[in-house]
């Protein structure tokens, strides 16, 4: 047995000092690398992996329709399980790849890359979440929160809110509780929470629920006690499912319960089924089968036996996601390119570059396959998020079911708090903030 | 034939109190310190220092701190990661909070809060013992979990609950470059190494190991226990704090509480116990096997050119890591060390093996 | 242990003629001492005196209360009834440490080393009352730290000439044999200089030689150091040979106390041992 | 008063599912001294095996009724269990005989990391659903007695009364059939136990069988309530303030400890919890049982040490 303990010991020695001299080279010589940081495992598993897959399947469907102006994308997973030192792990293992840019999927993980990026010149792509300041990019150059940010997730939601009451100020004496998870991505939203509070003289009750989210029968109770006329689900994982079933068991009216973005995928209610109907949540992004990009994706990919998860998969929601952070940065390189040379290989300085300049208007979205069903998206030097045009979709008992109406952050809450946040970060780091000449380089 | 220490005698009991008494292990340990402090920093790559080397020290020197009270107290902690916390996040207050607090300040600083902590979630080991005690630290994770999450004053309210440092620097040296963090990193591990070494081969060691091989028999020889467990608890929270400071500060930059949650604790645990229970160099080896393990069998599929999903990848990392443990605690129950010391006990008498 | 291969032990040699040794005053004097685990009495209102540098024995059948005696007499239990005086003044309640600090230093029935630890190491923690230097001082090993490890380690290295066992120093204490076990425990107690020397059955499973190096030692130290000691022994032969005064349990009651002749002579004891022999 | 009871049930329920996962560690505690950390990657491996055999056994055999493939998946499930518990007790516990707690609390860690990496690889790590029929709605109860009645899930009550019954079926197996005292005695003394002809070996697999079966129950309900995935292992977390609550070695202490946690965390929660900040009720489970610990070190119905010198 000790011999034996012995060899072990030696080989895993010998072989540790090989691999870890030589890392891992996937992509061929002249792509556009892609890292994509994943979680397919642990106890996020569920909404990670069709996020994961959308992401892989939209860089294979670029890659089989002839890449970037020509230039194939190389790409590598790496698997973080959610937890950020292995994301920082993965990060630093991919980014001796030259890597286009990063989409960390953990709101943990961004920050702990947030520093390192621009030291390393990659940029960070968080759609729809990471840090609700980094919107400023006067402050935060490298940091891309596109389309979204909690701040404009809890923006609209109020919104939709005052919408159903037939005005804002009908808000008034209201009581809003939320039940967020007990992490940097739940807590997010409770500044401009209660800011909306102040302005419209709502109560708000705040519920953490402790991570990852099984046990929730006291918060629930707390809610059946209180009686708030809506309450704002902020989770993410089994968090969403469990706060479902239990708004079921206390017989909270799942009309009054309405979910940011990462609580409205089709994991988060498949396991209550109809006993969710009613439920509503944002929707950052569409979904479904219908759009030409997709049924181009299933042909070019899928059929060719190339799909990274599962066929029936594709086009849900958590999936659709993934799809546009690939979309967006693709489209990043192909404006880099534009400037700095079409048919090259983009370094992450000029992917950010391209990032900070996205103009993907009605006619860009109709060449993209998903005419109709998604609002332009401009960024700019100030603005690292280029739209915060968000719908609400609520699940009808067996699908989610897309409400016509289109949200907009109102900048005049918004943009004073990103403001506040971003010059505290920078005094806290010692950054100054980017001048004209440096937006326009 | 190399290894032998024929004919090198003690003269005097300083020289055979020795933490190397053996002329080979002393030219060994020399090399190894030549290799990591000069070689090392030319030769290796970016990935490799923040990748494998800065965590592996740092969990290295965080085993270290908890080997000293599982391994040489024998008192059984399930809350490292809480004592990695609380230096961390006191360190971060000290920082903001006093101005040109250095870093080496703001981190001996966080030490000693997570030794104040230490110490009063160590008071219940006076009383109670082995597995109750195991699941009774689990109090201190998780009430220093919720805290950091939930008492904003500790994250300078920030909003998140998300902090981060910037701008290190010691005696005016930047420690931004993966090199300088590695070389800091290194530093401070010898110095703990070092002092842990002598702790544990003078009269506080002694009195650690005689409570946890025989308390009763300790006292009666005139062993105080409450003085030589909360000892042990200060000590070995100082160190695990001062860990924390660099895991949060050096190789994160930012965290939250999760950075510190009970896998952390479970992690560290691991470490001590292949590693080898009451040997400092368990600490290192046994942070060798977790930190390097893991990153090696990730990518062992990739290179093979075996085409592995993600998923599973992870899966049959986490199965053959399980059942490496297994394997090495029926093989080794006293750890890697002690297998380490077994090998060079043979290669002394080698190749005459009588 | 039949009383009657005692006469022949007795008649080889006279039982207090261990040479140059002063019999003193009174160290320490137990009153009327019972203890009781949850309603189980252990001790009965026992009262004996320990008189400086005299070794006086314990004896008793199995289960007499013996091993509980020198507990109580160093804090290990806490009797519920009587009183103890060491060196005249009244004891309150102590903890073990305490008393190893008064110079009150024991070995085990089931030998109690530390198992993880060398020979010297253990030895050296007899030491541990004496050594002043703190936690840091240990931490920078540096100047009067190092001086006084090596300062101790000498007076060790003295305790280990003494018992010979200087071949087996850097062992690990669960690698020796039983007797040589034993042999180290004694010298951990030695270590600390004691003035009150408790043995619990130090010859207990030994070989005859083993058995007779043993004696050797401890009237050694009781002759040289002059230090007193209270010894439990099963052995008839040895406690009559080498024991200035003799105390008989037998179910936790004290039923005899005298010197060796005396106690030989004793009814209720010849009694009490003919009840449990074979 | 209406709402207090409502908690005060709630806690109960919940308490009651402690106690069954609780059970699992006494139950190999005291038969073979492990400390089973194993116990949560169980309660996941053998609830993720019912979801998916629940799942496949129709497909395979081309049936479809729900209460048989429920049946035929528990069975297989049972098995699975079985067949664990022999290859734990072969591969590693029978090799670590004699070895330190610590030593064993660790290969237990190991076979958690495991099983987990086992019971995602077969069966993967979706979210899967367990449909024992159990209520989903809630029951509104003395609404004459209490403005706007109380307010009971049905889904727990159900929960706690399986669990319940489970928890009464096997203290009463280890109290008074032939294999159950053969288990305590293994747990009395190893040596005597061997010496009076009970096969050691066997012993281990019955009884991390009948922790299997434990944890199998637990994870169906469990996994009826949440959904199967990973989280599920981490409800053992929950169970282990409760264990060092009731003493180690006590099956009375697992369940009364159970209720207690269980009352007291959500009541804690509720009541004391908005003084806090909230989410406290993780922490001052752990901390109740700590100060009780200050106080009994053995647990309520542990047995006490005596330090024997």
């Amino acid at each position: 047995m000790k011999r034996k303990a012995f060899a072990l010991v030696a080989a895993l020695a010998a072989f540790g000092a090989g691999t870890l001299s030589a890392p891992v080279a996937a992509q061929q010589e002249g792509d556009q690398f892609f890292p994509l940081l994943v979680y397919r495992t642990g106890a996020y598993a569920p909404n990670g992996t069709p996020w994961a897959n959308g992401k892989q399947d939209y860089v294979k469907y670029i890659n089989a329709t002839g890449g970037i102006n020509g230039v194939k994308i190389g790409w590598e997973e790496c698997e973080t399980g959610y937890a950020t030192d292995k994301g920082v792990e993965c990060y630093e293992r991919l980014k001796s790849k030259k890597p286009s840019m990063i989409d960390p999927q953990a709101t943990g993980i961004t920050f702990a890359l947030t520093d390192k990026a621009p030291v390393d010149k990659v940029p960070l792509v968080t759609l729809g979440y990471g840090l609700a300041a980094s919107q400023d990019g006067g402050v935060f150059k490298w940091n891309f929160p596109l389309m979204g940010s909690y701040w404009t997730a809890a923006d609209a939601l109020i919104q939709h809110l005052g919408k159903k009451e037939g005005g804002l100020d009908k808000l008034k004496g209201k009581k809003i509780a939320l039940v967020y998870h007990d992490s940097p991505f739940g807590k997010e939203p409770i500044p401009l929470l209660q800011k909306r509070a102040q302005m419209h003289g709502f109560e708000l009750v705040l519920l953490p629920v402790t991570a990852p989210g099984v046990e929730q029968k006291a918060t629930w109770l707390q809610v059946r006690q209180q009686r708030p006329d809506y309450t704002l689900l902020w989770g993410w994982g089994v968090m969403n499912s469990t706060a479902l079933k239990e708004a079921v068991a206390t017989g909270y009216p799942r009309e009054k319960l309405l979910g940011v973005w990462w609580s409205g995928a089709e994991p988060d209610v498949k396991d209550v089924g109809a006993n969710a109907k009613g439920y509503s949540a944002l929707a950052l992004n569409p979904h479904g089968t219908d759009s030409v990009l997709i049924k181009d994706i299933l042909k070019k990919v899928h059929d060719a036996g190339n799909g990274a998860g599962p066929r029936e998969e594709v086009g849900s929601v958590l999936y659709m996601r993934g799809l546009l952070i690939s979309m967006l940065s693709v489209e990043a390189v192909r404006t880099a390119q534009a400037k700095f040379g079409k048919g090259k290989v983009m370094t992450g300085e000029q992917v950010r570059w391209g990032l900070e300049n996205l103009n993907v208007d009605e006619k860009r979205i109709g060449e993209l396959g998903l005419a109709g069903l998604i609002r332009p998206i401009k960024t700019s030097c100030n603005d690292h998020m280029g739209s915060t045009s968000v719908r609400i979709h609520s699940w009808d008992g067996t699908t989610w079911k897309m409400q016509p109406d289109w949200y907009e952050a109102d900048k005049s809450v918004i943009d004073p708090l990103v403001k506040e946040a971003a010059d505290k970060y920078a005094t806290d780091k010692q950054i100054k903030r980017r001048d004209a000449s440096d937006c326009a380089a | 034939m190399l290894y032998r220490e024929n004919g090198q005698f003690k003269t005097s009991y300083a020289a055979d109190q020795q933490i190397f008494p053996i002329a080979q292990d002393r030219l060994a340990i020399g090399l190894l310190l030549l290799v990591a402090f000069v070689v090392m920093p030319m030769a290796g790559s970016e990935y490799l220092f923040r990748a494998v080397l800065i965590p592996f020290l740092i969990l290295a020197l965080a085993a270290l701190g908890l080997n000293i009270l599982v391994g040489y107290c024998g008192q059984i902690s399930l809350g490292t990661g809480a004592f990695m916390a609380v230096g961390a996040y006191a360190a971060y207050n000290f920082m903001v909070r006093i101005d040109g607090m250095p870093l080496i300040g703001a981190m001996l600083l966080g030490g000693l809060t997570a030794t104040v902590v230490g110490v009063l979630f160590g008071v219940p080991s006076l009383r109670i013992k082995g597995l109750y005690l195991a699941v009774a630290t689990l109090a201190a994770q998780f009430f220093t979990d919720w805290a950091f999450l939930r008492i904003s004053w500790f994250t300078n309210n920030s909003t998140s609950g998300s902090v981060s440092v910037a701008g290190l620097n010691v005696f005016g040296l930047p420690i931004e470059s993966p090199v300088a963090k590695y070389l800091f990193c290194l530093t401070v591990v010898c110095v703990f190494a070092l002092a842990a070494k002598n702790l544990t081969r003078t009269a506080t060691g002694r009195q650690w190991m005689a409570i946890r091989d025989m308390d009763v028999a300790a006292a009666v020889i005139g062993i105080r226990p409450v003085y030589a467990k909360l000892t042990a608890f200060a000590v070995s929270s100082f160190i695990v704090g001062v860990a924390g400071v660099l895991w949060a500060f050096v190789h994160l930059g930012a965290w939250e509480p999760a950075a510190f949650s009970i896998d952390r604790s479970f992690q560290l645990l691991f470490m001590v116990i292949i590693g080898g229970l009451g040997s400092i160099m368990g600490a290192f080896f046994g942070a060798a096997f977790i930190v390097v393990l893991p990153i090696i069998l990730d990518q062992v599929p990739h290179l093979l050119g075996i085409p592995l999903s993600t998923a599973t990848t992870s899966h049959l990392v986490h199965m053959i890591f399980g059942a490496l443990i297994v394997f090495f605690l029926i093989a080794e129950p006293h750890g890697l060390a002690k297998l380490w010391s077994i090998g060079k006990q043979k290669l002394r008498l080698w190749p005459f093996p009588h | 242990m039949m009383m009657n291969d005692m006469p022949q032990a007795v008649q080889a040699q006279e039982p207090t003629q261990v040479s140059g040794r002063r019999i003193g005053d009174v160290v320490l004097d137990l009153q009327n001492i019972s203890l009781s685990f949850g309603g189980v009495k252990a001790l009965t209102n026992i009262s004996f005196d320990v008189r400086e540098h005299e070794i006086r024995s314990i004896i008793g059948p199995n289960g007499a209360g013996k091993s509980s005696m020198l507990n109580v007499i160093n804090g290990v239990y806490h009797p519920q009834e009587g009183r103890i005086l060491f060196r005249g003044e009244e004891r309150r309640r102590m903890e073990p440490h305490m008393a190893a600090a008064q110079g009150i230093a024991r070995t085990f029935q089931n030998i109690a080393l530390f198992k993880g630890m060398s020979v010297l190491d253990n030895i050296m923690t007899g030491r541990n009352l004496k050594m002043k230097c703190g936690l840091l001082a240990h931490a920078l090993y540096w100047g009067r730290a190092q001086k006084e490890e090596i300062a101790h380690r000498v007076k060790v290295e003295e305790v280990i000439d003494f018992l010979e066992i200087q071949d087996i120093r850097k062992t690990p204490v669960g690698a020796l044999p039983y007797g040589l076990q034993k042999r180290v425990e004694l010298g951990r107690a030695l270590a600390a200089e004691p003035n009150l020397l408790l043995l619990d059955e130090p010859m207990a499973g030994m070989n005859v030689e083993e058995k007779q190096d043993m004696c050797r030692f401890i009237l050694d130290v009781n002759d040289q150091f002059g230090t007193t000691i209270v010894l439990i022994e099963h052995d008839m032969g040895v406690v009559m040979d080498i024991s200035d005064r003799v105390v008989v349990l037998d179910y936790g009651k004290k039923i005899g106390d005298g010197v060796p002749d005396e106690v030989r002579a004793n009814e209720d004891v010849i009694r009490a041992y003919l009840g449990t022999s074979h | 008063m209406g709402f207090f009871l409502e908690t005060l049930f709630g806690g109960l329920m919940a308490g009651m599912l402690y106690s069954l996962i609780a059970l699992g560690f006494v139950l190999i505690y005291k038969a073979s001294g492990v400390f089973n950390f194993a116990q949560g990657a169980m309660v996941l491996f053998a609830a993720l095996a019912m979801a998916r055999f629940a799942e496949w056994i129709p497909k395979w055999l081309g049936f479809d009724n729900l209460i048989l493939a429920n049946l035929l998946a528990f069975g297989v499930a049972m098995a699975l269990m079985v067949v664990l518990a022999w290859v734990i007790e072969r591969l590693c516990l029978s090799k670590l005989v004699n070895q330190e707690g610590i030593t064993l609390l660790m290969a237990t860690l190991g076979i958690s990391y495991f099983l987990d990496g086992l019971g995602q690889t077969l069966f993967g790590n979706d979210i899967y659903s367990i449909n024992v029929g159990m209520p989903k709605e809630p029951a509104m109860i003395l609404e004459g007695t209490f403005q706007g009645g109380l307010l009971i899930s049905k889904e727990d009550l159900v929960a706690a009364l399986i669990a319940a019954g489970l928890v009464l079926a096997l203290a009463l197996f280890f109290q008074k059939t032939t294999t159950g005292r053969a288990l305590r005695a293994v747990a009395d003394d190893h040596q005597a136990a061997q010496s009076i002809g009970i096969p050691l070996n066997r012993i281990w697999v019955i009884v991390w069988s009948v922790a299997g079966f434990a944890a199998l129950v637990a994870g169906i309900i469990w996994g009826s309530k949440l959904g199967v995935q990973f989280s599920l292992s981490l409800v053992a977390l929950k169970a282990l303030p409760v264990v060092i609550l009731g003493g180690l070695t006590s099956v009375p202490g697992a369940i009364l400890g159970g209720l207690i946690i269980g009352v007291g965390e959500k009541l804690s929660e509720i009541y004391l919890g908005s003084f806090f900040g909230g989410g406290i009720e993780i922490w001052f489970a752990y901390v109740l049982a700590l100060g009780f610990l200050l106080v009994r070190p053995q647990g309520l119905f542990g047995e006490k040490i005596i330090d024997r010198v």
